[in-house]
């Protein structure tokens, strides 16, 4: 991670504004890890942007004391990418939820991802429409109860980091509200060049309240998360007393399996070590079934390639070399005549 | 002299000194009659007539060859007088096969002269364009003068010494046929030439077979004079302002005006578009001019591009967008947002023949009630419209000046016809433009920063993201008088509903009164018209007034708010008509906004008004 | 009686008779305000008094406890006599914490009657509520009656036996109060036992600790009258017709008349939606009939939803889709596919406060423009606007019957107001609609078959894909007369768009000619109102003509088109005034449609026109 | 595949109106697969709808004898949703291009495939926008020269495939206009009960002529393309003259490679048999490099789950289940009261 000495103390990130969440909201936790962040990575308020969407999460930019739209349901990725070609010095974070940044916005969602535009993307996920008073939305679980699903839903859920990869995204880490580790993963979004998407699990407690418990819920976290760092092994179970499981490859049926492991032994044991670069494991990890495996957080794919602003800019400046910005002989271009002042006619 | 071809036409003692010829190019999607056309209209240019054209071609990329539904045309009118429209009839009509003499005959003025390549006339090409017999043989084209012989073959001869596939030589017809209407016009062809060796540079085969194509056709002109029917004509220059000239289209005239807005209020101008006949060639152009500080970006859809443009608008750059009517239907949400945060931003709407997918590649005005009326809440945004390719240039200006004096989305209406039509224009000397170089604010004001505090204009002020001191939060949710915080107070939200129409109907103080353009205040009839109907207009009221009637034409730049006199204005007559392209749109206004009885003229065929339609028009509502 | 606390209320002859009584109920969003009023609003119901209800929640979800944002209130006006509105100033007001006392009080009629729990009036709450001193101690509340007492503590001693967690147990504060007010009106509580029990089945102990709260707030009554100043009224039964009644809001009847109105056509209905507020109980409710043939689907987006709907109506279901303005701006393009493919469709357009994201849960109705002219190119089609929650039954059948008769998508206006707000209801009697069942073309017609041929109402057939022997392609592009095939021609464009025009206005022939709605025709001063503006409206106009005031109401349920009488009888009066709870948006409409100089009269704050505000404009209009 | 008994002919399911593309287009190609296919699956054209938004390709409704619906552009799988709930007896084919279908079209798409909505849906991929003069498209290759990019694009292209399956897709098939083995990916994509993604690669020759003759031209073809089938090994070559190479999977490194095998040897030298249930393998082929490896064409994955419709007719008929249609009943449903005719009072 590439910390710097702080200028600024989370106090400075924070506005006048009465935050305005139901009380123990998650949204709450993610606000703070956020304004512990960006003292450490060195932000400073008034070239920083955070751009949101529609929907709870998406009031998430009147409590930075920063540059800040409270934009249209969905459209956050268009109006940070204008934003950001305009002018690419800014630091820009987009705030988005599962129904903003999936259901109204995938579209765009998708876009700017694959144009690899350079921001932290935060998609608040808790599986519900908060702001409209409970909804199911695309990351709702088959059969989730809802005012619009009154007898369950039956979709088939969206999962947003697979999504994401698909999309062409070059950085997936997960994190949740309330955990110690958000403030890392969105760390190692910033130090990424090009779009970071951070899938963040975020109780609703209102509409969906503690639907992330399985492995949100401190007891027990060891052994439902695995949190993933590059270069080290994929190891599991509870830290204070040592990690006793790890995830290794069947590399004859190419799924992944939970194994028996330890700190001394992981080797033996075929614990995969994380390498955050390897697409093939990423996808893998994604995809890796809740409930036989842990949930895999932290940093799971990070692999930068050459961000859209910075080739528009590398384009721009290549077609406009050589040539003038003359606004006379713009207009004055192609084939031409001139009426001359005696005859009011064409002379040549 | 060009009377040859006129003579049937009645003349009004205004007219009879114009000398205006009208001649129309059709042929095959694949016969390059929009080059043709492109290139004759730049000769006509050269030689001083004034002119105006109507590119009109099939919405299929390239039509099945020989069909009716393959036929692509291209209208020129010019004349040593000032020139408004296309023609109603052409004079002249170059048919390349059988489908496009079919589907354009019908508007040749009758004893006018049908040109037509014999050698495209089998029994294939006859049978495509169902006709059942040879209509060059058959007697059926008596009405008009004709002149048919074997183009294709004449122009495969021409360009046997260069070698070229039957293909390819005979894609060298269009310069054929260009060389002939250059002997008939009496024009020079040193410039075309010129244009083909710059064109083929790289191919120099190609270029020396359509050079020797063009001169083939011009020498065929010659000889045929001697021999036939064939005459040459000359058309004297128009009477024009000294200075330089060039053609221009709407398309690159509203990119040139928008470039130069910006320039002229010192902004970076950022351009985010996605394609959409017939709105797609301005973002082509824009495209070209990264040097002057453009940043183009096709979006991934309407929705995107306009809320992109927004964004850089939010950044301190200029936020452009364009689009034709379903693209716009898309963008109305955003509008609403620019609208609410007020920033500044110009959409463009190159108007198309609607409802839905409709015509794209026809004209039409359709779209006014949904740039003044088509968002949710109450979002009043300015409008203004342009009426001819190069009125839009004025016009791009003007919406920029509106946009970032008052802080405000503005809609700029254009159309197809504009957008593809040329014409001359002096090329504008841009020192005589006064400069409205927009500030951002860079340092807290005494008395503190206020996000909506406002000035004389109601305009908040603009403050760049990156700039100390000033961060704030603005979004769509009704903002708190002054601070702009989020607010849902009834008082608040009277206030500022109130203040966001203020601001609005205050750029109404900032455009000039409404002028009479021809004929004179008060009187018998007003023909009201906005857009690209002007040129239809203008002519009909010219030759009525030339007639003695007692008419006067009214052109609306500004669609919203509309100059302050307006009401008093229209109250002066008698009778007040709207001919639109459209079933009544402007006419809602009027009728709304000062309770004068307007009666709208309406056409929604894709196809613009002609001078006759306008003339009986004015006959019409003068006899009731 | 009720008298008492009427007495400062300045009376006219008509009003006079009348017993109504307003009470609105505010408290923390946490506190349960909205079951309370509605929980009031059953028994009033069921006690025979007309009324009306007013909800106004505050658009956090939950916001903190005891802010002045986060104040949820519920009006109610009831009384013996019929009632339109949710009145204009409250006599009672529960105040359940210091932030509902300071936002509510404001409003409430000098003389009225507070009662608050004053167990919540302590430091912290003070402070949140932004009060330096406790208004319950300073006198600052010395031009009211007010009544404070812990409601807190007495309930906490109520439901003590059953072992209640202090947070749930203070939940029942609500039902408390619920008794007090029960008592107040002298009310049954047994409906409301039942509910209770009913409600809370599978928690016995919260049920019976509900009980005990309710009971001991209506003991507490029955006390404090014998030692202090609280009083017991009694407000008698409205006269009604006989019959069955319920209470209704206005999304629930919108469900229920779209269900009835598919009945009506013999068609399936599939419900596209996308949760907006105050949209979306609409498709709440209409998702747990699924008994009824209702398929209910709840899209990615707006455009998704609308284009859902077009796909099953395509498929031979009613399609129906649902929004408020954001999401209504977003389907625009989209109804002009069902305008030009002519398939019947139902959009919903519950509005509120904007532009842009406005003022999601305050109401307006700003949309109209949106709604009649809001689309590319020229797309007419009908719009039918309801007045009351009782009305939107109807209304939402009407618009089934013209999407159905005239295949065309239809825009159904309701608001933010209509939507939350209750009344009660006499349970149609099916029976007394008559049916208007669809047919669908199943065997080739004599002829052959063609997709755009039409029948007296210009109407086009439905085929249901499926049926044999009709296989047919339609799109968004311009269609042939007849074949429907594509077709890009002038004439054919001109007349197709005269044909779309020509059907819609056609549904005029349709409908019923314009009433009077309260007064008679012609005269000095009409006030024409449209949508939920109704109730002050006519409340006012009747207080007027009770004091002899020349006035009549007009009330425009078919926005588009309008009645064919209805130039004529707006002309007939001297004055016309058009409230709207916008800039002036029907203004436009009746101005353009009928040259009559309507004057409007705005509000747009989010709040509903008050009766006091409506005479005033009434007395306004007829000094000018 | 599941032929049956042909009861039409290519004939039946050609209209009477004049196609109109351009000479030479792959659209001409496709629809005659298609009108091939189409009495090989025993459809009955009143029984099949094809669904289309904008673009030349979205013209294909027109010149099919079905019912068919061309919409506005990007939002034909939101008219195909409503249908199929509509009717689920329907057979439908959705039609649509990478602009209509990737641009903006994506986010509906992604819920189209993710819901699962029992239909077919092919992408006509020509890399370009052709109905509005050839701008380029999320899928045109970087550096594409275009009116609108006329120094060359710089977006990463979209990789439709790779966007189907993130966004849940349960068939992804990959052919081109002229291939004489598109009609058998067709057959199985109609074989496949559930959201059936095909790429067609198309060529336009106006805007973008043959950018993919580097595999789809016929000399050398064997080479260059990977034509794929459930349980076969994967081997190219020219199968006239006996394949000659096979993709095998490097297990340790996770990567596939092209190894030499002939029909005889492919199992020692490794080649992997194709396994069209396969997610993991199922990414590496969508994401594997044409240059270095062939395209892989055919029927890439393969793995149905239950379909929406079919789960909206359950919960509907489950929610309805011992319910009555009464509307008298439902109109006067909650707590009611009744007048008497002779007071105007309640009477209870
Ligand atoms: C165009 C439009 N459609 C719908 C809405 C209503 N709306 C507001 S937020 C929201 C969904 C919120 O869900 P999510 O993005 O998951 O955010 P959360 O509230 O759960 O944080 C919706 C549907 C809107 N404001 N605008
Ligand atoms: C709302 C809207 N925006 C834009 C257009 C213009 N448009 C028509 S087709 C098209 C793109 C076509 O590209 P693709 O989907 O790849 O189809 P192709 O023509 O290449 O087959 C566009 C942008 C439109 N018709 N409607
Ligand atoms: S509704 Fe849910 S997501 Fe929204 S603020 Fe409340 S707890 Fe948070
Ligand atoms: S433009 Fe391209 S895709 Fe369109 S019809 Fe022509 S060749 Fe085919
Ligand atoms: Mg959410
Ligand atoms: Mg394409």
């Amino acid at each position: 991670m590439n910390d710097m000495t702080p200028v600024t103390t989370l106090k400075d990130w924070e506005t006048d504004q009465e935050v305005r969440w139901c009380p123990g909201c998650g949204d709450y936790a993610i606000l703070k890890a956020v304004q512990r962040t960006m003292p450490q990575i060195g932000g400073t308020p008034e070239n920083t942007v955070f751009i949101s969407g529609i929907g709870c999460s998406s009031r998430f930019p009147y409590y930075m004391e920063t540059y800040g739209f409270h934009t249209i349901h969905g459209r956050a990725p268009a109006v940070a990418t204008g934003l950001k070609l305009a002018n690419p010095e800014l630091d820009v974070w987009m705030v988005t939820g599962d129904g903003d940044g999936l259901s109204i916005g995938g579209n765009h969602l998708m876009h700017v991802l694959r144009r690899n535009v350079n921001m932290q993307i935060m998609l608040f996920n808790n599986e519900i429409y908060g702001l409209t008073k409970g909804q199911y939305s695309p990351t709702s679980r088959e059969g989730t109860n809802s005012p619009s699903t009154p007898y369950g839903s039956v979709d088939h859920p969206a999962r947003p980091a697979a999504f994401a990869l698909g999309s062409g995204a070059r950085f997936v880490g997960r994190g949740f509200d309330v955990s110690k580790k958000l403030p890392e993963v969105l760390k190692a979004s910033h130090a990424h060049k090009g779009a970071a998407f951070i899938e963040i699990f975020q109780n609703c407690i209102v509409y969906n309240k503690d639907v992330f418990e399985d492995f949100a819920a401190p007891k027990g976290a060891g052994d439902r998360q695995l949190c993933l760092e590059h270069g080290k092994p994929m190891l599991f179970g509870d830290p204070k007393v040592g990690f006793d499981k790890g995830i290794a490859l069947d590399r004859d049926t190419l799924t992944l399996k939970v194994v028996d492991a330890t700190e001394e032994n992981w080797e033996a044991a075929g614990v995969l070590v994380h390498d955050q670069t390897d697409r093939t494991i990423a996808h893998m990890l994604i995809e890796m079934p809740f409930g036989p495996f842990p949930m895999a957080l932290g940093v799971l794919y990070d692999d930068p390639r050459p961000t859209f602003e910075a080739a528009v800019i590398e384009e721009r400046a290549k077609s406009a070399a050589g040539k003038e910005a003359n606004l006379a002989k713009l207009l004055g271009k192609g084939q031409t005549w001139t009426v001359d002042a005696n005859e009011g006619h064409p002379t040549d | 002299m060009a009377t040859a071809l006129k003579e049937e036409t009645p003349r009004t003692p205004e007219t009879q000194q114009s000398e205006a010829v009208v001649v129309r190019f059709a042929g095959d999607s694949g016969d390059g009659m929009q080059l043709t056309g492109g290139q004759f209209t730049l000769s006509t240019a050269l030689a001083g007539n004034d002119l105006a054209t109507f590119p009109d071609f099939p919405a299929e990329i390239r039509a099945p060859q020989g069909t009716l539904f393959g036929v692509s045309a291209f209208q020129i009118n010019f004349g040593s007088e000032a020139i408004e429209t296309a023609g109603d009839q052409p004079d002249v009509l170059v048919a390349m096969n059988p489908a496009a003499l079919k589907t354009n005959v019908p508007a040749l003025r009758e004893g006018g002269l049908i040109i037509a390549d014999s050698g495209e006339f089998g029994k294939r090409n006859l049978d495509k364009a169902k006709y059942d017999s040879n209509p060059l043989e058959d007697g059926s084209l008596a009405k008009w003068q004709f002149l048919a012989f074997d183009i294709s073959a004449l122009t495969l001869e021409a360009v046997k010494p260069f070698g070229l596939g039957n293909k390819e030589a005979l894609r060298c017809k269009n310069m054929w046929t260009l060389g002939l209407a250059l002997w008939m016009f009496d024009r020079e062809r040193q410039p075309l030439i010129d244009w083909l060796n710059n064109k083929f540079a790289k191919l120099p085969d190609v270029a020396a077979a359509n050079v020797a194509a063009l001169n083939a056709g011009h020498a065929y002109g010659e000889t045929a004079e001697i021999s036939g029917p064939l005459k040459q004509y000359h058309v004297d220059a128009a009477p024009a302002t000294p200075g330089l000239y060039r053609t221009v289209t709407g398309a690159e005239s509203i990119s040139l005006g928008l470039v130069a807005g910006a320039q002229l209020a010192d902004l970076k101008m950022f351009f985010g578009g996605y394609p959409i006949t017939p709105a797609s060639a301005i973002l082509h152009h824009l495209s070209r001019l990264k040097e002057y500080g453009i940043t183009t970006f096709q979006a991934e859809d309407e929705i995107a591009a306009i809320c992109a443009s927004i964004g850089a608008s939010y950044a301190g750059s200029l936020g452009v967008t364009s689009s034709s009517g379903p693209g716009i239907a898309l963008k109305g949400e955003a509008m609403g947002l620019a609208i609410i945060t007020e920033l500044p931003l110009i959409i463009v709407n190159s108007q198309r023949g609607g409802p839905s997918t409709g015509l794209p590649t026809k004209t039409e005005q359709s779209d006014l009630y949904q740039a003044v009326y088509g968002r949710n809440g109450d979002a009043p945004l300015p409008v203004v419209a342009a009426c001819s390719p190069v009125d839009a240039f004025d016009c791009a200006i003007e919406a920029v000046r509106i946009a970032t004096e008052y802080m405000t989305p503005v809609m700029l209406l254009t159309d197809g016809y504009i957008a593809n039509a040329a014409e001359p224009w002096q090329v504008p000397d841009m020192d005589s433009y006064a400069p409205f170089p927009k500030e951002f604010l860079t340092e807290v004001p005494e008395g503190g920063f206020k996000a909506y505090a406002r000035d004389e204009k109601l305009a908040r002020p603009w403050v760049k993201p990156g700039t100390p001191g000033m961060m704030h939060r603005i979004g769509g949710i009704e903002k708190a008088e002054g601070t702009g915080h989020i607010n849902y107070e009834p008082e608040n939200h009277q206030a500022m509903t109130d203040t966001r129409k203020a601001k609005i109907d205050g750029v109404a103080d900032s455009i000039p009164e409404q002028d009479v353009c021809l004929g004179e205040e008060g009187g018998k009839l007003a023909v009201v018209g906005w857009g690209s109907t002007f040129g239809p207009i203008h002519q009909a009221v010219k030759r009525k007034r030339a007639a003695g009637v007692d008419v006067s034409h009214i052109h609306i730049r500004h669609i919203w708010p509309m100059p302050k006199n307006m009401g008093d204005l229209l109250k002066s007559y008698d009778t007040v008509i709207v001919p639109e392209m459209n079933t009544g749109q402007l006419k809602t206004i009027l009728r709304d906004q000062y309770l004068v009885d307007a009666q709208p003229v309406n056409k929604v065929s894709g196809q613009p008004f002609t001078i006759a339609e306008m003339e009986a028009a004015i006959d019409g509502a003068l006899q009731t």
